[in-house]
This record gives structure tokens, C-alpha cells and sequence, in this order.
């Protein structure tokens, strides 16, 4: 299968950079998700990969072969664009059909792939319909059929699922997940919520700003992001950011949750430092031992399995989640009595936003100086 | 999905994703650079052909006397046309009156229009609504030279139907076309008849853009009536309006066949309008190059409209970019 | 009424076609040509006199005439008979079609076709006043030589202003440019069963003191004031017509051509063609009382009589809206329907009294003159020639004649049966001798479009003082023909705040 | 006053409205039922026999025949001419907005604003001089000339309207940029397309100035037939005039009557696309 390479792509327009010096290899068989807020150039990159626009640097490489003049014509991708962008004229059969018409696929094939696809995305009833007759989910799973149906060695997904209600996306990214494993093609998944990003990826790649923040294995990128950016725009509910003051011969880091001992990477250094603590990596203290610090609860968000509790503590509001059956416990005004597992907060230069080390919370008893 | 599969790895250009380029010229004038060129050209070649050969010949022969029935070739005169035009009285009164028919007629028909417009707003559940819209606009499909003559006999203080009921009332007929105090209104009274359901048309078209969420919130909210048609109606009809009335101001300033054929421009001077005046002076004087003067000069009036027209266009687009 | 002009169009067309035909065949059988004339004995006789180059072809010719207008239409309809005559005499077929255009728009039709050197319309029937304007810039045959080579084309006309009108541009010089189509000149249609019922004469005579007109002798003797009572006599708005039409209309040349009969009566003119004088001789006070006079007959006529030209007027008097009409005389046949035949006389319009005492008729003519197309090529040259030569053959001119058409070669106009004819015969003789053109010149339709403006102006009560609106006019068009070479003066000074 | 009863007052003075605006037309239409004296007759004439000699008489004139047939072939041919060309222009002009869009839209609509007789004269003279006038191509392409600023408004207008989305996803999926303008980009703007056909050709079959100016007896098409041909003996010959109007306005009015939501939505120059 296709291996994808970005070397160097660069895109302006009338001077104001949208991408900046994007070097990646998307490998083969591979489903990558790009993240990043809107604005951060991943549907710029998308589309200089199929070929909707020029980059004005740097080039693309297939198996070595450099694509980049070629036109969208010219390449072989799937594609399902950000909105819907199914033809009103035509029927949703022809919709899903059109990309093999183009390709000549024979009439009979077009009619049992469209039949199979559409009986896996549970639209069969509305083949004969016009796209203006159906629901935003049953549009989004037509487009869906479209651009997967289609003979081709890479498939992208523009933020296929944005506007959806949260019930279809689950359903839909199940769906898109099945299809994964039944074409053996490149996938390229593109959105802007995090979530969803987490759910689908196996490679995640972080944008913001028309820069390339981070990529990898999304475990990798979730666990161990080497930029503060990265640890902000990935992961729900966000990321808890803290300033704190390195102090360096002990490289114990000032926060206003206390003292943090850091482990530093090697040669790592720095006064201004942030740290990040994931949400899950805060926790109500066991009440056997004693606690980094107590909060007050301000707001608790049930999302069902879990919920989102938002204590403030001195001048800080941090977030966290706790299980759902610990949420009978958690009242607004109550006092939070919390722990941050150790080694979880990661620690930024806050200059460069370079990831310099991890740390553990320096509690009283542990204090070892 | 695995019959897909199956028939997706049949195919042998899987290996790369490059299906390799297109060749031909269909290919060529398909790629993006030369793409809209190709599409604009069309257009281009009429405009240089039918617009801009003719203009250029027409600012040149304006610097040029040249009568087609003197059997004489062209005198180049420098700027003698235009300051003989521009001397000439007669040309500035035929544009004032032909500024006032444009004010007057666009303003009638407007208002007219507006009102009509609202008043048929409401008229879905109308018996025979496409009928009685169909006879609506109709007069704006009737060919002016028809439609002129014809109302030269309507308008007949003698013959005519309208004179015949004024008479019946017990009044004296009234010379429509040939008393020079009444016969400016009588042709603009043509006009507006020919021209309010434009209007129409364009107000059903403005009415059709409001949101039907924001006139029920309107309601909701106990808005007057005309403040509904102020915040609501005017705001989002506004464009479509204000272009029907650019059309129309046009269009009026070209007025010809309907007045020609009615007063000929007369009594007197009372209904010659710039277009008669110059249609006289280059095709029954055959004076080209006075003709081609005045022409330009009205190309500039002309020009001086398409960009108020195109002022009030970027002004819509700036605010919604704004917005 | 049968029409249409239209209908011609559509013939020429397909004439047109018929024409191309005719033109390859031509190729193809023109060596045949000499035996065929030899095969048949009746042109061998014909052909014996005269050759002609064009013997068996076939030659379309498209005529360009005034819409609507009878005379322009009786050229046409008589034009097979000439098609059999060629045939005769010459050998070739000839086969016509027509064009036409109104009155006011005949001369953009006919010029700007012609600007594009066409010979579209071989022959054009064109308004007397434009023979400057198509003469000068070349576009139709100057006739002398044709005349000089035909001397049956050398006809003794019925009165000089034949000559003057309809052949000659500019005066005074002897070239010629067209042949008279048809003659005509105003005369005053009356309604002679109204004239003639019970009772007028007495009440004419109680009221004036003198009898009642009724004889064309009668008419024939009065001048404006006599008219004026006459008419102020018969207008009886209350039951329902008034007591005459006349033309003030904007439209072409209506309001100036009796308003200039008027003035030329009066003992004035409008220009000088000599040396293009109109300033000093257009502006006088005795024009403007000759417009003066004019518009008081506007208050025996129906209201909008301020808008009527040629139509108007004949709607107004066949409709049975007025008593009489001032009317150019060609539109008899459709002034006098079926439903009025018998019914009007047709009398000279009034004489005017001149200072001196004298009483004077000087009118402004109408009619056409033929003008051939100077583009045509050899053939339908020769075709349009032969054409002249028939038209003004002793038996097509007493066809025309009795078809209701006014021919103006002497020998026609003598012919002791000519007044009986038609109604209008004795008054269009009588006015052919007492009326001339105006103008000739290239600049014709410019001033007469300025003419038009001040006269309805005038006429309309646009403009209150008929000296100021000639004052106005005389300016224009001295700086027109000034402009143009033709005038010797320019504008006074006097022209520079003058407005309209 | 019940609902019902306001509501049938409001119908019937839509219908008034409708009526007293269409007065004039049926006037004429009616005439062309009479005979001359009948039309000049007062009072006037509601109510008469009938006669269709007046049609008669016209439908067999082979004049008519012929004029009729350049009115409708010209504004057809120009008219499609106009429209097909000014679709590709708005759709370069609105995806790919070359540098000069705005200055050659300005362009294009001054040309619409330039009166008649300003613009038929360099026309005319330049006919003269290139031997084009009365010829049916020539004429053809000046009225196609003329519809076209409007038209690129309309379809302009119309294809802003359609996402680019759709052209994108025709690219990827390799159609040629014209399977996209064509298969995908018109079927979308139909109503806009319609619009501008319907608007020009009204404009073209009612156009009497360059057709009596640069046509001839080859191109002249019913406005010029009407104009020339209504004098007869010297006077107006109503019964012509009126049955050929009425013949004339048939067409026009039968497309308004069929083409009426196309009109309305025409007009929003793409503001609008649904039903109106």
C-alpha cells in the first residue's frame, strides 16, 4: 500500500503562512487522525494531498514517486469532504455510485457494492431518495459510502462527523472503524475534537498553527507529548495546566499545588517551567492517606460512566474525573480532598514549550530533604 | 465489504498512488492555470469584438466631424463636438428631463412595487394565483413599439377608451399626448404601467430571502407593522431591492422605443428624452461624429451608474465579510 | 383594407433566393441565349429594334418605398405588368419585391443601408426632401447622362416645381437625380353630404351675409378668413365632429409642412438656398403670424388634433370626427372609403392675403421622386432604367392614373378626362402649380428635427411667443449649415443665450 | 367580519390588481377580434362579434411567416449562445476569481447601462465597415453580446451559491472540469440558468433598435414588422397591429406563466433557491 510522505510542505496565502515546513510519512495501511483547532492547516494539508491546492514548498512522495504536480485526477484517493457535499440532483444511489461511474467500474458491480455498503451504514431504504430527504446522519453515512466505496489506495475523512449529535458519532465511528478493518487501504482522519480523535486513531498528528506539533502512536502522543501544545489540544476533558518555578539543584518545581520533585530528560534545564497534569491523573485522596491539598468542588459535569469535577484550590481551578458511582460522594462547596499519581505531570519549558521532564508530588511525609 | 476489497486489489494501479497524468489538449486546458482563460474567453472575445472595437472607434470618431450623408471623409475637430454639445442647451434640458423621467419613474415604480409586492405576499392559498400573477406581469413581455402605438389609441382624446371615460364622468378629455403640460406624465404613466410589476417581482423575490424565523420572532416580540418591515423586511430584502431598483434606473435611463413611438419626443421637446435625442442626431441626422460625442458622454453617465451599482453590490459583500 | 407591406418582404426574400437561382442559370444558358431568341419569332421582332445585353435573363429587383403610402404601393402592384413588358421588348424576366418603412424612418432605412454601398434596394422611392442627403454622398444615380442616352426619359412635366421637387439638388445647378413617382400636394377634404344638407345654406348665408361654398370654384376663391368662418361655421362638437384635422403632429415633417405653406403664402420663407441664410428670413414677424394663423384654426378640431399626422387625420375624418381635413391629397383613396364615396369634395386649401392686397397660394409639395441606387450593378442598373422608361410610357401613366395614382407628365395631366377621374385630380393640377419644395439639402432631417421641436412647441403651448421659437430654430440651423459649408454667416451672437 | 369573508375580499383585490394592470393587454388582445371601424368606435366596444379575419389575414402572410421565424430563431440561437458562454465566464469568475474579476464584471454590466442608440452606433458603423450587417450570424451574436452581461450576474450570482465542495469532490473522483460544470455545477444553478434564459429572450424578442438599425430584410424580426408595417393607406391599420401583438405576446406570456418560480427566483440573483 501507499506510503505517504510530506517533505518540507509549506503554504501561504498572499503572504500569510497556512503551513510551515510539514515534513511526515504516513505509513501504509495506517489510519491517522490529524488533530488541531480550527485553523491549524490540517485540512490545508489534506487537500494539498489530494490535490486541490498547490503547496508553495516542499513536495509529496508516494512509494518514493513525487505527486506533487499531479492533479486530483491524477492521484487515487478517497475522499469524503467536511460537509456532506452530496450532489442534490441526484438520487443517493448515484451519490454513492458517482466515483465508480468516473472510474468505470461495470454497472453491476456499482449496484451489489453500493447494495453491501449501504446495507452496512443502515441507509439501504434511501437509496432512491434525494439527499435533501434525509437526516444529517443518514447524509453523513452516504457521503461516507461514497468516498470508501471507491477504488482507491488512500481514503480521507474530513472531519466527517462534525455537527453530528453525540449518539450517531459514536455509532459512526464504530461504523468507520468496521470498514477500517475490511479495506486494507491508508486512512486519513481528520477533525477537530479530541475526543474523537482519541477514539479513532492509531497514528495521531497534532497541528496548530500550520505547524506539525506532534505525531506518533496516539498512546505515545497521549501519554508522553514532548509539547506543552500537544498535551493541551489532546485529551478530554483538557489537560490541567500549571505555571511553576523550577528550582534547579534539587529540580524541585514550585506549582500552586506545591512542590513537585522533578526526573529531568538528560541535559534538560530551565527556571519558567508548565506543568501538565491529565485530569485522570488527579484523584479524590484515598482517606487513609493524606492528601496533596483540599479543594472546593465548584462544578461536577456527569457524562454518565464518569463525571467532570472542577475544584478550586487557592487560585487554581483544576479538572478532573472521577468514576460515576463516586459522584454521590461529590456535592458543590464540598471540600475535595485530592492526590496527582506520581510521575504523571509532565514538565514544559514554558519559553519553548519543550517537553524537560516528568514529576511526582512531593508530599509531606515523602519529602525527603 | 470484503467482495470491495476483492475488487479493489484487482485493480493494478494500487500499487502507486499516482494513476499517472492525463495527456491531450482536452487535459491541457483542463489543468488550473490555464483552466480560467479558457472558460473566461468566450465572454472575452464578444467583449472585445461587440464592446471594446466599438468603443475605441467610438471615442475615436467623437474628435472627428462626420456627416454619412455629406459624402465627405472625417475632419479631425479636436473637442469641437463635445463643447458644441456641451453648449448646446438642448442637451441639458433633454438630460434634466431625461433625469427627472428616471426619478420619478423609478421612484413610482418602487413604491408602487413595495406596496403591491407586500400586498400579494400572503397570497399562496390565491384561486388562480400563477394566473393572476401571470396577467400581472404580463405588460413587462409586451413589445414597447406595440405597446406605444397601442397606447396612443387608449390615450386618443377622440377614440380612446380612457378619454371616453372621463367624458363619461362629465369631464372634458383630457389631451394626453398632445398637450405638452399633461403629455410627460402620460408617458410616464406608460412606463410605470409597464414597469411596476418588475418591481413586483423583485419585492416578491426581496420577500422570499426574510427569514420566516425572524419575522415570527418579530411578531412575537409585538413589533409594529412597520417596524416588522423596517428591522425585518428591509434588512434582509434590502439587496434584492435595492438591485431591482438598479435595473430599473438603467433601464429607464435608456427609455426609447415606448416614448418614440407614442410622442415622437414632442409636443415640443416635453417628452424627448437623451436616448431619442441622440438616436435623432445620429440616425435620422446621420451626424456621427456629434452623435459618437454625445455618446460617449453618456457612456460616462453610464459608467458613473455601474459604479454606484457596484458600490452598493461590495458594500453588502464588505458587511457580511465584516459580519 | 388589404395590405400589407410586409407581405413584399417576405416575397423579396424568397425573390432573392429565386435570384441566385436565376444568376447560375444565367451562366449556364447564356450561350443558348441567341438561339433562343432566334426560336421565337415574336422577339426576333422585338430584338430587331434594340438588342438588349440581358436578353433571357432573370433579374430580381427589390423597390424600397413608404409604408402604407398608395402611390408607393401602386409602383409595386403595377410592376408585373412591366415584368410582361420586359419580357416583350427586352427578353429578360424581371421579378419584384418591396420594402418599406413609414414616412418618418423611410430615409434611415434607405441610408443606412446604402452607407454599407449595398444595392439591397435597387430602386428607392425616397421623400423629395432627401435628395441632397442621398445625392451627395453618391449613393444614387445622377440621371442626366441616363436622360442624355433615353431621350424618351426627357419628359415635358405638368408644372415647373416637378422639376425643382423631385429631380434637382442643390437649385440651380442642372444635374438631376431622380424621376417623379408620384406628384402631391395639400387639399382640403370635405365632407360634401354635410356641406350639402337641409338647411345650411340658409343659415350660412343669415350668419355671414354671403352664400354658402359650395363649388370647388367656390373654395377655389376664398382665403384664410373666409376658411376660418366656414369652418367655425360647420364645427359642432356637439354632434360629435368638429370642423377640421390638420396636421401639428411631432412625428417626421407634419407640423412644418403647412405651417411653411402658411408662411410662404404670407409672402416669407424659411431660408436662403443660395447662400444658407435662415437667420433674418426665418425669424420673421410675418412668420410668426403665419404660425399665429395656423394654430387658431387648432380650436375648430378635436382635442389632440395637436398629435395628428397623415393616419390621424384620415382615422379622424373616416370615423366621421370632423367635417374636413387638410390632407395631402395622395391619401385619397383612403380619405374616401367605400362608406364616403361620393360624399367629399376635395378643394385647394386657402389663399392668404398679402400686404399688398394680393391673395396668394404658395404651398409646400409632397411626393416622391424614383431614385436609383447607385451601387446596383450593370444589370439591375439597366433593369431600373428600363424600369423609368415603362413607368413614364404614355398607357402605364393613365394606369396609374386610373388606379388612383397622380402622374405629373404633361401629357397625362392634359388629358381633357383627368379632373373626373378621381376626386382630388382638379385640386392636385390646380396646387401642383401653386406648390414647391423647401430645403434639399444633406442637412434636411437635422433641421427639420429642431423645426419640429419649436414648431410643436409652439403649437402645444410649450413655447408662448411663435417669434421667440423661430428665433430659436433659425439659430439652430444656421449653425448647422454653417457647420456644414453651406451657410456663409455664422450664427449672430444673438444665438448664444437662446434657449427653447 | 369572519375570516373567511376578509379573505375572499383580499383574493378578490389581488385579482383586481392583476386585472386592472392586464387591462391594457387584453384591450389589445381584444381588438384583435374586431374589425377596423370597431376598434375606433365610441363608445367602445365591449361587446361585438368576434371575427378572426384579422388572424387570418395575418397568419397567411407570408411576411409574417418569415418575420416570425427570425424572431424566434434569433432569440433562441442568441439567447442560448448568451447563456451558455456566460455560464462558463461566472463559473471561472466565481471559483477561480481571476485578478480581474470585478473590473471585467463592471465591464460587462456598463455595457447593459449604455442607452440603445449610444450603443448601436459603433455597432453600426462597425457592421458597415466588416459587411456583416443584415446577416443573421452577426445579428445573432450582437443579441448575444447583450444578454451576457446580465446573464454572468444571474449565474454568477447562482454558482457563489453552490458549495465548491462539489466541485472538489467531482476532482477527486476524476471528473473533468467539464462533467463538473456541466453534470454537477449546472443541474444545481437550473433555476438561475432558466432565469437568465427567460429574462434575455424577452429582451431579444421585443427588441425593435438594432434590429431595424444593423439587420435588413434578412434578420428583421416582428418588433420591426410591427413598426414598419402599421401604416397602411396612410393610416394606422389597428386591426394589424392588434392581432400581431397579440400573437407576439403569446409566447412571453406563456413562459411567465410556466417559468414563474424560475423568475421569482431568478431575481434573488442566487440569494434565494427554493421555492418563491
Amino acid at each position: 500500500m501507499s506510503h505517504i510522505r510530506f517533505e518540507g510542505i509549506g503554504k501561504s496565502y498572499r503572504g500569510r503562512p497556512a503551513l510551515e515546513m510539514i515534513n511526515l510519512d504516513v505509513e501504509p495501511s495506517s489510519l491517522t487522525v490529524f488533530c488541531g483547532p480550527p485553523g491549524s492547516g490540517k485540512s490545508v494539508l489534506m487537500r494539498i494531498l489530494i490535490g486541490l491546492e498547490a503547496p508553495s514548498a516542499g513536495r509529496i512522495l508516494s512509494n518514493g514517486q513525487d505527486i506533487t504536480r499531479l492533479t486530483a485526477a491524477e492521484r487515487s484517493i478517497g475522499y469524503v469532504p467536511q460537509s456532506f457535499a452530496l450532489f442534490p440532483h441526484m438520487s443517493v444511489f448515484d451519490n454513492i455510485a458517482y466515483p465508480m461511474m468516473l472510474q468505470g467500474v461495470p454497472r453491476a458491480e456499482i449496484t451489489s457494492r453500493v447494495d453491501q455498503a449501504a446495507e452496512m451504514l443502515r441507509i439501504r431504504p434511501l437509496l432512491s431518495k434525494r439527499p435533501s430527504q434525509l437526516s444529517g446522519g443518514e447524509k453523513q453515512r452516504a457521503a461516507i459510502a461514497r468516498g470508501i466505496l471507491k477504488n482507491a489506495d488512500i481514503f480521507i475523512l474530513d472531519d466527517p462527523l462534525v455537527g453530528l449529535d453525540f449518539k450517531l458519532r459514536e455509532s459512526l465511528m464504530e461504523d468507520l472503524k468496521d470498514m477500517r478493518t475490511e479495506i486494507d487501504a491508508t486512512f486519513l482522519y481528520v477533525t477537530a475534537d479530541p475526543l474523537e480523535a482519541l477514539t479513532m486513531a492509531e497514528h495521531l498528528v497534532v497541528m496548530d498553527q500550520g505547524h506539525l506539533i506532534e505525531a506518533g502512536p496516539v498512546d505515545t502522543v497521549y501519554y508522553d507529548p514532548t509539547r506543552l501544545r500537544a498535551a493541551e489540544l489532546v485529551g478530554f476533558p483538557r489537560c490541567n495546566i500549571l505555571p511553576g518555578r523550577l528550582d534547579m539543584p534539587g529540580a524541585i518545581c514550585t506549582t500552586a499545588l506545591g512542590a513537585l520533585q522533578v526526573s529531568l530528560q538528560d541535559g534538560a534545564a530551565a527556571t519558567e517551567t508548565m506543568v501538565a497534569i491529565r485530569p485522570e491523573d488527579i484523584a479524590p485522596a484515598a482517606s487513609d492517606s493524606a492528601p496533596l491539598g483540599v479543594g472546593e468542588v465548584t462544578l461536577v459535569e456527569n457524562l454518565g460512566s464518569e463525571a467532570v469535577v472542577y475544584v478550586r484550590f487557592g487560585e487554581t481551578t483544576l479538572v478532573t474525573t472521577i468514576s460515576a458511582g463516586a459522584t454521590a460522594h461529590v456535592d458543590l462547596g464540598d471540600p475535595f480532598p485530592f492526590m496527582i499519581r506520581p510521575g504523571a505531570p509532565i514538565v514544559f519549558e514554558r519559553e519553548s514549550g519543550w517537553r524537560i521532564g516528568r514529576a511526582s508530588p512531593v508530599l509531606a511525609g515523602t519529602r525527603n530533604d | 465489504m470484503a467482495g470491495s476489497a476483492e475488487a479493489a486489489a484487482s485493480t493494478s494501479s494500487r500499487r502507486t498512488l499516482a494513476r499517472g497524468p492525463r495527456r491531450g489538449l482536452l487535459a491541457f486546458l483542463g489543468r488550473r492555470e490555464v483552466l480560467p482563460t479558457v472558460l473566461i474567453a468566450p465572454v472575452l472575445i464578444f467583449f472585445i469584438i461587440w464592446n471594446t472595437i466599438p468603443t475605441l472607434w467610438l471615442l475615436g470618431l467623437s474628435f472627428y466631424r462626420f456627416s454619412l450623408t455629406s459624402g465627405r471623409p472625417p475632419i479631425y475637430s479636436g473637442f469641437y463636438n463635445f463643447t458644441s454639445i456641451l453648449n448646446d442647451s438642448s442637451t441639458w434640458f433633454d438630460l434634466s428631463r431625461t433625469f427627472i423621467f428616471v426619478v420619478l419613474a423609478v421612484g413610482i415604480e418602487t413604491i408602487a412595487g413595495v406596496l403591491l409586492g407586500l400586498l400579494f405576499w400572503g397570497s399562496e392559498r390565491l384561486p388562480g394565483r400563477r394566473v393572476a400573477l401571470t396577467l400581472l406581469f404580463a405588460p413587462m413581455v409586451v413589445t414597447p413599439v406595440a405597446a406605444g402605438t397601442f397606447w396612443r389609441l387608449i390615450y386618443d382624446p377622440t377614440f380612446g377608451v380612457l378619454n371616453w371615460f372621463i367624458r363619461s364622468l362629465g369631464l372634458p378629455a383630457v389631451r394626453f399626448l398632445s398637450d405638452a403640460n399633461v403629455a410627460f406624465g402620460a408617458v410616464l404613466a406608460v412606463d410605470v404601467w409597464m414597469w411596476t410589476p418588475f418591481m413586483v417581482l423583485m419585492m416578491l423575490a426581496a420577500l422570499a430571502s426574510v427569514p420566516k424565523a425572524e419575522l415570527e420572532a418579530a411578531e412575537i416580540d409585538r413589533l409594529t407593522w412597520f417596524q416588522r418591515f423596517r428591522l425585518v423586511i428591509l434588512y434582509h430584502g434590502k439587496f434584492i431591492l435595492m438591485l431591482g431598483i438598479l435595473l430599473r434606473t438603467i433601464d429607464a435611463f435608456k427609455t426609447m422605443d415606448l416614448i418614440f413611438d407614442m410622442t415622437f419626443g414632442g409636443p415640443g421637446t416635453a417628452t424627448q428624452l437623451i436616448a431619442i435625442s441622440l438616436f435623432r442626431s445620429a440616425f435620422e441626422s446621420f451626424n456621427m461624429g456629434s452623435s459618437s460625442a454625445l455618446a460617449v458622454v453618456l457612456l460616462l453617465i453610464s459608467i458613473a451608474f455601474t459604479a454606484t451599482f457596484l458600490y452598493v453590490l461590495y458594500l453588502r459583500e464588505r458587511r457580511t465579510a465584516d459580519a | 383594407m388589404e395590405t400589407d407591406p410586409a407581405a413584399e418582404v417576405g416575397a423579396a426574400l424568397a425573390g432573392r433566393k429565386q435570384n441566385r437561382v436565376g444568376r447560375r442559370r444565367l451562366i449556364q444558358s447564356s450561350a443558348a441565349l441567341g438561339a433562343a431568341v432566334l426560336a421565337c419569332p415574336r422577339y426576333a421582332f422585338s430584338q430587331s429594334e434594340k438588342a438588349s445585353p440581358l436578353a433571357g435573363k432573370s433579374i430580381h429587383m427589390q423597390i424600397l418605398g413608404v409604408a402604407g403610402w398608395l402611390p408607393s404601393k401602386l409602383g409595386v402592384d403595377m410592376s408585373p405588368e412591366f415584368a410582361k413588358y420586359a419580357k416583350d421588348k427586352y427578353g429578360y424576366d424581371v421579378s419584384f419585391s418591396f420594402a418599406d418603412a413609414p414616412f418618418g424612418t423611410l430615409f434611415q432605412k434607405a441610408a443606412t443601408s446604402l452607407a454599407t454601398r449595398s444595392q439591397e434596394y435597387n430602386i428607392i422611392i425616397s421623400d423629395s426632401q432627401w435628395l441632397g442627403a442621398l445625392a451627395t454622398p453618391k449613393w444614387i444615380v445622377q440621371i442626366n447622362d441616363i436622360i442624355a442616352k433615353n431621350p424618351e426619359l426627357n419628359i415635358k412635366w405638368w408644372s415647373p416645381s416637378i422639376h425643382s421637387s423631385y429631380q434637382v439638388f442643390p437649385d440651380g445647378t442642372n444635374k438631376l437625380w431622380g424621376f417623379p413617382q408620384v406628384g402631391d400636394v395639400y387639399g382640403i377634404f370635405i365632407r360634401k353630404d354635410i356641406l350639402e344638407g337641409p338647411g345650411e345654406a340658409d343659415a350660412f348665408k343669415a350668419k355671414y351675409g354671403r352664400p354658402l361654398p359650395t363649388t370647388w370654384e367656390a373654395f377655389e376663391a376664398m382665403d384664410y378668413e373666409d376658411w376660418t368662418d366656414f369652418i367655425t361655421f360647420f364645427n359642432r362638437p356637439e354632434k360629435g365632429y368638429y370642423g377640421l384635422a390638420a396636421q401639428y403632429s411631432r412625428e417626421y415633417d407634419a407640423a412644418s409642412c403647412p405651417t411653411m405653406s402658411v408662411m410662404r403664402s404670407l409672402g416669407g420663407d424659411v431660408w436662403d438656398p443660395k447662400t444658407g441664410q435662415v437667420q433674418g428670413i426665418l425669424d420673421t414677424p410675418s412668420n410668426a403670424h403665419a404660425m399665429e394663423l395656423y394654430k387658431a384654426w387648432l380650436k375648430f378640431q378635436p382635442p389632440g388634433a395637436t398629435n395628428y399626422f397623415i393616419a390621424e387625420v384620415i382615422d379622424a375624418f373616416t370615423q366621421g370626427k370632423v367635417f374636413a381635413a387638410w390632407q395631402w391629397v395622395a391619401t385619397g383613396a383612403t380619405m374616401i372609403p367605400a362608406s364616403l364615396k361620393d360624399k367629399v369634395i376635395v378643394v385647394p386649401p386657402p389663399s392668404f392675403k398679402r400686404a399688398d392686397g394680393s391673395r396668394v397660394r404658395n404651398y409646400i409639395i409632397g411626393g416622391q421622386p424614383w431614385v436609383i441606387n447607385a451601387f446596383n450593378d450593370p444589370e439591375h442598373m439597366q433593369v431600373a432604367i428600363d424600369f423609368m422608361k415603362w413607368w413614364y410610357l404614355p398607357e402605364t401613366s393613365h394606369e396609374y392614373l386610373m388606379r388612383g395614382g397622380m402622374p405629373c407628365d404633361y401629357a397625362t395631366c392634359s388629358r381633357p378626362d383627368f379632373d373626373g377621374i378621381n376626386p382630388w385630380n382638379r385640386t392636385y393640377k390646380y396646387m401642383l402649380l401653386r406648390s414647391s419644395d423647401f430645403w434639399h439639402d444633406p442637412k434636411y432631417s437635422e433641421m427639420l428635427s429642431d423645426q419640429q421641436d419649436a414648431f410643436t412647441g409652439y403649437y402645444t403651448g410649450q413655447i408662448k411667443d411663435p417669434l421667440h421659437a423661430l428665433q430659436w430654430v433659425a439659430c439652430q440651423q444656421q449653425k448647422i449649415l454653417y457647420d456644414e459649408g453651406t451657410a456663409v454667416k455664422a450664427p449672430t451672437g444673438a444665438c448664444a443665450g437662446i434657449r427653447l | 367580519m369572519s375570516e373567511r369573508v376578509r379573505e375572499s375580499l383580499y383574493h378578490a383585490l389581488l385579482w383586481l390588481v392583476s386585472l386592472i394592470f392586464f387591462a391594457p393587454v387584453f384591450w389589445i388582445a381584444l381588438s384583435s377580434f374586431k374589425t377596423a371601424p370597431q376598434i375606433l368606435a365610441v363608445p367602445p366596444l365591449l361587446f361585438f362579434r368576434p371575427t378572426l379575419a384579422n388572424y387570418a389575414r395575418l397568419l397567411a402572410e407570408p411576411a409574417f411567416q418569415h418575420h416570425f421565424f427570425n424572431s424566434v430563431a434569433l432569440s433562441v440561437l442568441a439567447v442560448l449562445v448568451a447563456v451558455a458562454v456566460s455560464f462558463l465566464a461566472a463559473f471561472a469568475f466565481s471559483r477561480f476569481r481571476p485578478a480581474a474579476t470585478n473590473f471585467l464584471m463592471f465591464l460587462l454590466l456598463s455595457i447593459r447601462m449604455l442607452p440603445g442608440s449610444a450603443a448601436i452606433l459603433p455597432v453600426y458603423l462597425m457592421y458597415v465597415a466588416f459587411g456583416w450587417k443584415d446577416s443573421f450570424v452577426g445579428m445573432t451574436l450582437f443579441y448575444a453580446m447583450f444578454s451576457i452581461p446580465f446573464s454572468v450576474w444571474i449565474l454568477k450570482g447562482f454558482i457563489d451559491g453552490v458549495s465548491p465542495r462539489f466541485d472538489e469532490t467531482g476532482l477527486v473522483n476524476g471528473a473533468s472540469w467539464f462533467s463538473i460544470i456541466t453534470r454537477l455545477t449546472l443541474p444545481q444553478v437550473f433555476p438561475g440558468v432558466v432565469a437568465a434564459l427567460i429574462f434575455n429572450f424577452i429582451f431579444v424578442w421585443n427588441e425593435f433598435l438594432f434590429n431595424y438599425i444593423i439587420g435588413g430584410i434578412n434578420t428583421s424580426n416582428i418588433p420591426v414588422m410591427l413598426a414598419t408595417g402599421l401604416s397602411n393607406g396612410g393610416g394606422i391599420d389597428w386591426t394589424f397591429l392588434s392581432s400581431l401583438t397579440t400573437v407576439y405576446i403569446l409566447p412571453p406570456i406563456l413562459m411567465v406563466y410556466f417559468f414563474q418560480r424560475y423568475l421569482l427566483v431568478g431575481m434573488t440573483f442566487g440569494t434565494v433557491r427554493g421555492e418563491v
